[in-house]
C-alpha cells in the first residue's frame, strides 16, 4: 500500500482499443481483484487518477498461496474509452506513471477452486488472471462484443480453468449474453467471482440468488481517492445482511471492489 | 494546548521557525492543514504520509448524528476541478470519539474537528461534546456546504444566519473557533465582518463552488443529487481573489483553500492574506501533497531568507 | 430584421432546419454566437474560419467614447482558464460604426453590439446611436464587467442598478435586448427576474468570474490591474449551474457563456436551459471554434433525430 | 495566414534547455520576424497557445527579395522556462502540433543591409537568423549568459554577417552586457534591428537615441490569441511618433511584434 514513480516496461495494443501495460513495481502482498490507480499524466487535466485491476504480478518466484508476495511488477489491462485512458495508451516504454496501491479488499479465498464459475464482461477479464492463476481450477465464463476482442484472454490458456465465450454475435462461442453460459454450469456448491458491467452483475447476482450459491462481484464507480476517504464511490448497501446495516453507503475502493452480490441494492445500480 | 504545544515547538526549533505560525491560538509548525472531506479521520493517510509533518488536520465533517448521504455517482471530474455531492456522510460526533479520536489523540499534529449542523443546536451540542472528549484543539464550522439541499447553504450566505450560528457556537465552548466561509455571495467581506463580530478566532475561505455537470448522453445531471461542489485548481485564482478581499477587512487570521496542489499555490494565498493553508483535492492526486507543500514552503522562505509570518499578506499592489 | 432574415431562413432549410432558432426575435441559423471581446469586430477571423456559419456574431464591447484599457500584463493563464483585465479597452461607438460596421454589413450572420458604460445615459446614448446607424441586429448589455473598478460592476450586483439601466436601454431603443448578467451575485435568480421586469428580450450569463494570481517571486499580482476575470472551461460547471439556477425563474430566453470548448460543452448548456451559447476563450485556442461547435450540436442532432429547440432545458432531474 | 495541423520533423536538444523544432508546414510568404503561435497540447493544461519567433523557413527554392514565399517547413529556437516549453520538449518526431501563423508584421527592409546592426539576447536570437539570410550583410551582436548558451548560434555561420559574442561571465568574447559592444558598431547610418529581455531593448534604444539613429525592436508579451482580438498583449505607445496617437495602446501581435524604438513608451515596461 503505497504511493510510487514506476516506469512503464512496455505498453501493447492487444484488441481494438485494448491495451496492456508493464509498469516496474514492488510491494508487500497482492491479493487476486485488488487494484491501483495511476495517475495517466503529471497535468492538471485530466485531474483524477484512474483505477484499473491488477491484471497481472511480476513475482521473482510465483509463490504458493492464494496471494502474491513482494511482486517485482504489475500489469494492467485497459480499455480506451475517454481522455485518460486515450493517453495512457499514447505512453512509451521508458515514461514514468505515478502507482497508488495495491488498494481494494481483492476476492475472498474459495473453498474449493474447482467449485469456482468466473463470469467476466469485456475488460471485466482484469481481475480474474490472478485469481484464476491462484485457482489453477475452474470455469471461465467470457462475454465480449465480437470475436476481435476475446484477443484479451491470451494468458488465460494453460492455467488449469476451463474456458467458454458468449459474443454478442455469435462471432465466437455461445451468441449472446454471458449469462446464457452460466445456466447449466451452476451446481449446487457452485460459488461465482464476477466483474463486467452493471446489468452484467446484476443478472448474475440473480441467477445466484434464485439457485442459492454466493456469488461475489467486483463492482466499478467513478473514484477520487481510492482510499477511503472522498466518500465519492460509494454504493448502497441491501437489507441487513453479513453484518451490514440495511441502506448504509458501502466505499467500492475501500469496502471492495469484490462484494458479496447479496449485500448490494441492485436496484441502486 | 499548552501540553501538547511544547513538543511542537521543540520540532519548530529543530525545523526553523520560519515555518510555525500561530492561529486562534493554536501553534502550528508550519501552516499547511488538511482540508476537510478530503483527508478522511487522519488515519487512513498514515501509510502515504507523514502526519507529524502537517500543520494541523481537519477531519471531515462532523454532525451530531451519523448521515448516510447522497445517492450515487457523488463525484465527476471537471476541467482542472471535481465536483462533489457527498451529502456531508460522516459517523456522527459520539462513533468519531469512540473510534477514530483514540488514533489521533497519539498524534501531536493538532487536530481540527468540523462541524456542521441543521439548526443552531445541532452545532452547538456537536461542539460541547466535541470540547468535553479532549484531544481535539479546534473547531472548524462549516456554515458553506453547498451539497445538502436543507441546512449548511443558508447559513452561509446570510450575514445574519452565520452571526447567529457562529456565535453560539463561540459562546457554547472554549475551543478556538473557526469559521468556514463559503463563496456564493456577492460580498464576501460582508460574511467576513458578520462572523467576525460573532467572535470567530479565524476564518477560512473557500469552500467548495456549487456547480453542474450535464451528461448530454442522457440528458440527465452526472451528479445524482445535480449540483455539486467545485474543488481544485480551477477555483483557485477566485480563491485567491477571496482571500484578499477578506483581508482588506479582517481583524482574525485567514486560512486559504481553494485548489493548492505545489508550495507556489500556497504562497499566492499567504502573500494575499492567508496566515496558514488547506490542501484539499490535492490529497487525492498525491497523498504526500500536504507535507510536501510544507517542505516547498520551508525552501522558498530559505532561499528568500523570510519567514511564513513575514509574508503574510506581503503582496505588493500599485506601481 | 425582416431583410435580414429572408436570406438567413433559405441557410437554415439548406442545413436542415435542427439547428436554427429565434431568440428576442434574432433568426439565428444556429445556436453558437462568439462571445464578446474574444472576436474582435469579426474580421480579424475572416482569414480562419467562414463567418458565414456562426449563428451571431457579439463585437467587443463598445462604450460611448474610445476607451484605452488597463495597463500591461493583462493576462494570465489559470488552470484551465485564464485572467483577463483589459479594462474595456475598445474603439468607442462611432469608430466602429466608421470603420468596422461595413464589413460586418456584408455578412449575413447577424450582428450584436456588446455596450457598456459608466452611466445609464452613456448605456442609452451607445444604444441609440448603434441603431441609428443600422445593421447591428441587436445589442448586448454588459453589466456585469469585473475588470474596470468603477461603473460594470455595480451594475451587475444590484438588482435596482441593473432593471434601471436595462429599462432606460429598452425603452430607449427598439432593437433587441440581451441582458449579460455577472456570476458575482449570492443568488442569480434574483437578478434574472429585476432584468425581465426591466423588459430585457433575453439574458446571457455568464461573464467572467473575479480572480486573482500571485507571481510568488516578485510578490506582486501578475495583472497591472490586480483582479482580472476567470474564464475558460474552468468556469464551465459553475456557469451551466448557473444557466440551470435561472432557467427556474426565466421567462425570456437564456443564452449560455463559460468554458465552451466543444460541441458536449455547448449541449451541457442548452440542456440546462439555455437557447443558445456563446463561445469565448476556446475562439483563442482554435479561431474556427464557434463553427466547429455548432457542426457537432448538428452531428448530436442527427444522431439523436432531434432539434436544438427541443432540447433546450430537457435536462431530466430526478430518479 | 492560417491554423492548420503541422507534424514534426525533429526536436533537437541543441544546448542546455534550448531546443530547435522543425514542423511540416505551408504558409504564403514568411517575412523575417514575423511569428507562430502553437498548441503544445491537446489537453486544457496548459489553455493557451505559445508564441515562437520564426527561426528558419524551409524553401523549396530559396527565392530572392526580402521575403521568404511558400515554404514548406519552419523551425523554431525555443527555450524551456516553463510548463509549456517542457511539453514541447518531450515531443517526438511525427507527433502532430497545430501551428497558428505566420503572425506579427516582421521587421522592415533596410535601404542597405551593409548598415544594419542585429542586436539579440539569448533566445531572442531567433527572429535574427531569417533577417540575416534575407540581409547577407551587417554584424550580429550576440549577448548569452555564458559560452554554453552561444552554441544556438550555430546556422549564422556563412551568412555574410560578422558576429560578435557577449556573454555575462566572459566565457565567450565580450564579459558584460551585449550593448558594450554595440556602443563601437554604431555609425551616422547605421539601423538597429534587436531581440531580447526587455531590460537589453531599453538600453539598445537609448543607445540608438542618443546617437540619433533608427532602431527596431522584437518586443515579448504575455499573449491569448496571437491575432489583435483579445487586447492582452498591450504595450503603451510613446507620445506623439510616427502617427500614433501618444499614450494609447498598440499590440505587440498584430501591430508589432517588430516597433520603432522611437514609438515605445519604454518607461512602462
Ligand atoms: C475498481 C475499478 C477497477 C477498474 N479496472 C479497470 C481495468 O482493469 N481496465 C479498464 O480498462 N478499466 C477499468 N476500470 C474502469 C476505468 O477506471 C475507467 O474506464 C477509466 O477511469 C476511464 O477514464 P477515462 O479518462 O479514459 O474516461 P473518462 O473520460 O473519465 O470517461 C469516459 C467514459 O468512461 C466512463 N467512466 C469514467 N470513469 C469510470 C469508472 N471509474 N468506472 C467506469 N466507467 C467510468 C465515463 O462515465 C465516461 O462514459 C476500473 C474501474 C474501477 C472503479
Ligand atoms: C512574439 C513572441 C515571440 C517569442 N519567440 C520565442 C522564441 O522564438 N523562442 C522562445 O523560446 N520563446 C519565445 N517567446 C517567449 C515564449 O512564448 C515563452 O517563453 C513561452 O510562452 C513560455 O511558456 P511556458 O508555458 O513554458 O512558460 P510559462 O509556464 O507560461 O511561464 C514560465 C515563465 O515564462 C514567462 N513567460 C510566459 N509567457 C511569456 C511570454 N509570452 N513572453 C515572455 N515570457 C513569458 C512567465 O512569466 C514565467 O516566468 C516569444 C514570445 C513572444 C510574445
Ligand atoms: C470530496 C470532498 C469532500 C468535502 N467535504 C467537506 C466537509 O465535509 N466539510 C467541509 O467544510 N468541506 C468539505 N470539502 C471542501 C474542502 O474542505 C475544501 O474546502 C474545498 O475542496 C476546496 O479546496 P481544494 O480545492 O483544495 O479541494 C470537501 C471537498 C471535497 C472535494
Ligand atoms: C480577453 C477577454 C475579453 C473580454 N471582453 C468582454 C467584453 O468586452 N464585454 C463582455 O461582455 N464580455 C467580455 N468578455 C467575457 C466573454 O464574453 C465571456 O462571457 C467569458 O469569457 C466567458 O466565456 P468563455 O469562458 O467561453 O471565455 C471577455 C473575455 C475575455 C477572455
Ligand atoms: S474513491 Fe474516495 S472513497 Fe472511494
Ligand atoms: S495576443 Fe490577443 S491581442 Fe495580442
Amino acid at each position: 500500500m503505497q504511493s510510487s514513480q514506476s516506469t512503464i516496461v512496455y505498453n501493447k495494443k492487444i484488441a481494438d482499443n485494448y491495451f496492456k501495460m508493464r509498469l516496474s513495481w514492488s510491494a508487500l502482498e497482492v491479493r487476486p481483484g485488488q487494484f491501483v490507480m495511476l495517475r495517466v499524466s503529471d497535468g492538471l487535466d485530466p485531474l483524477l487518477r484512474r483505477p484499473f485491476g491488477i491484471f497481472n504480478v511480476i513475482c521473482a518466484k510465483r509463490g504458493t498461496g492464494f496471494s502474491f508476495k513482494r511482486p517485482t511488477g504489475v500489469e494492467i489491462l485497459y480499455h480506451v474509452v475517454g481522455k485518460g485512458t486515450a493517453i495512457l495508451s499514447s505512453k512509451k516504454p521508458g515514461e514514468r506513471i505515478n502507482v497508488l496501491g495495491p488498494l481494494g479488499n481483492g476476492f475472498p479465498e474459495p473453498e474449493d477452486a474447482r467449485n469456482v464459475i468466473m463470469v467476466a464482461g469485456g475488460v471485466g477479464l482484469a481481475p480474474m488472471l490472478p485469481l484464476a492463476q491462484r485457482l489453477k481450477a475452474g470455469v471461465l465464463l467470457f462475454g465480449a462484443r465480437h470475436k476481435a476482442d476475446t484477443k484479451i484472454i491470451a494468458g488465460f490458456s494453460g492455467l488449469g480453468c476451463r474456458i467458454r465465450f458468449a459474443t454478442d454475435d455469435g462471432s465466437r462461442g455461445f451468441k449472446g449474453f454471458v449469462t446464457g453460459l452460466l445456466a447449466d454450469e451452476i451446481k449446487p456448491d457452485s460459488v461465482i467471482y464476477a466483474c463486467g458491467p452493471a446489468p452484467m452483475l446484476k443478472a448474475v447476482a440473480l441467477m445466484a440468488h434464485r439457485a442459492g450459491i454466493r456469488c461475489f462481484v467486483s463492482l466499478e464507480s467513478a473514484m477520487a481517492c481510492g482510499i477511503g476517504v472522498c466518500l465519492g464511490c460509494a454504493v448502497k448497501a441491501a437489507p441487513l445482511q453479513a453484518g451490514y446495516e440495511a441502506g448504509v453507503f458501502r466505499m467500492v475502493c475501500s469496502d471492495g471492489p469484490v462484494f458479496d452480490s447479496m449485500d448490494i441494492d441492485w436496484d441502486t445500480l | 494546548m499548552i501540553k501538547k504545544a511544547k513538543p511542537k515547538a521543540k520540532i519548530d526549533k529543530k525545523a526553523g521557525d520560519a515555518l510555525s505560525i500561530e492561529i486562534a491560538g493554536l501553534k502550528l509548525r508550519n501552516p499547511v492543514m488538511t482540508a476537510s472531506g478530503t483527508f478522511g479521520y487522519g488515519s487512513e493517510f498514515a501509510p502515504y504520509t507523514n502526519l507529524e509533518k502537517i500543520g494541523a488536520i481537519i477531519v471531515k465533517g462532523l454532525s451530531l448524528m451519523a448521515r448516510q448521504g447522497n445517492p450515487s455517482p457523488r463525484i465527476v471530474e471537471t476541467p482542472c476541478g471535481m465536483l462533489n455531492a457527498i451529502g456531508l456522510q460522516n459517523v456522527g460526533v459520539e462513533n468519531f470519539i469512540r473510534d477514530k479520536l483514540l488514533f489521533l489523540r497519539m498524534l501531536k499534529t493538532p487536530v481540527i474537528a468540523n462541524i456542521f449542523g441543521e439548526t443552531v443546536d445541532d452545532y452547538c451540542e456537536a461542539a460541547k461534546r466535541l470540547e468535553a472528549a479532549g484531544g481535539v484543539a479546534g473547531l472548524e464550522i462549516n456554515i458553506s456546504c453547498p451539497n445538502v439541499k436543507k441546512g449548511g447553504i443558508l447559513f452561509g450566505t446570510d450575514p445574519h444566519e452565520a452571526h447567529k450560528v457562529v456565535k453560539a457556537v463561540r459562546d457554547a465552548v472554549k475551543l478556538p473557533v473557526i469559521t468556514k466561509l463559503s463563496p456564493n455571495v456577492t460580498d464576501i467581506r460582508v460574511m467576513v465582518m458578520a462572523v467576525e463580530d460573532a467572535g470567530t478566532d479565524a476564518i477560512t475561505l473557500i469552500n467548495t463552488i456549487p456547480g453542474l455537470v450535464v451528461d448530454v448522453e442522457r440528458r440527465r445531471p452526472v451528479l445524482a443529487n445535480v449540483i455539486g461542489g467545485l474543488s481544485g485548481p480551477a477555483i483557485r485564482p477566485i480563491a485567491v481573489r477571496m482571500v484578499w478581499e477578506a483581508k482588506s477587512v479582517a481583524k482574525v487570521p485567514l486560512i486559504g483553500s481553494g485548489g493548492i496542489i505545489s508550495a507556489n499555490d500556497a504562497l499566492e494565498f499567504i502573500l494575499a492574506g492567508a496566515s496558514a493553508v488547506q490542501v484539499g483535492t490535492a490529497n487525492f492526486l498525491d497523498p504526500d501533497a500536504a507535507v510536501k507543500t510544507a517542505a516547498g514552503i520551508a525552501d522558498y522562505c530559505k532561499r528568500h531568507r523570510t519567514t511564513v509570518k513575514a509574508l503574510v499578506g506581503a503582496m505588493k499592489t500599485g506601481q
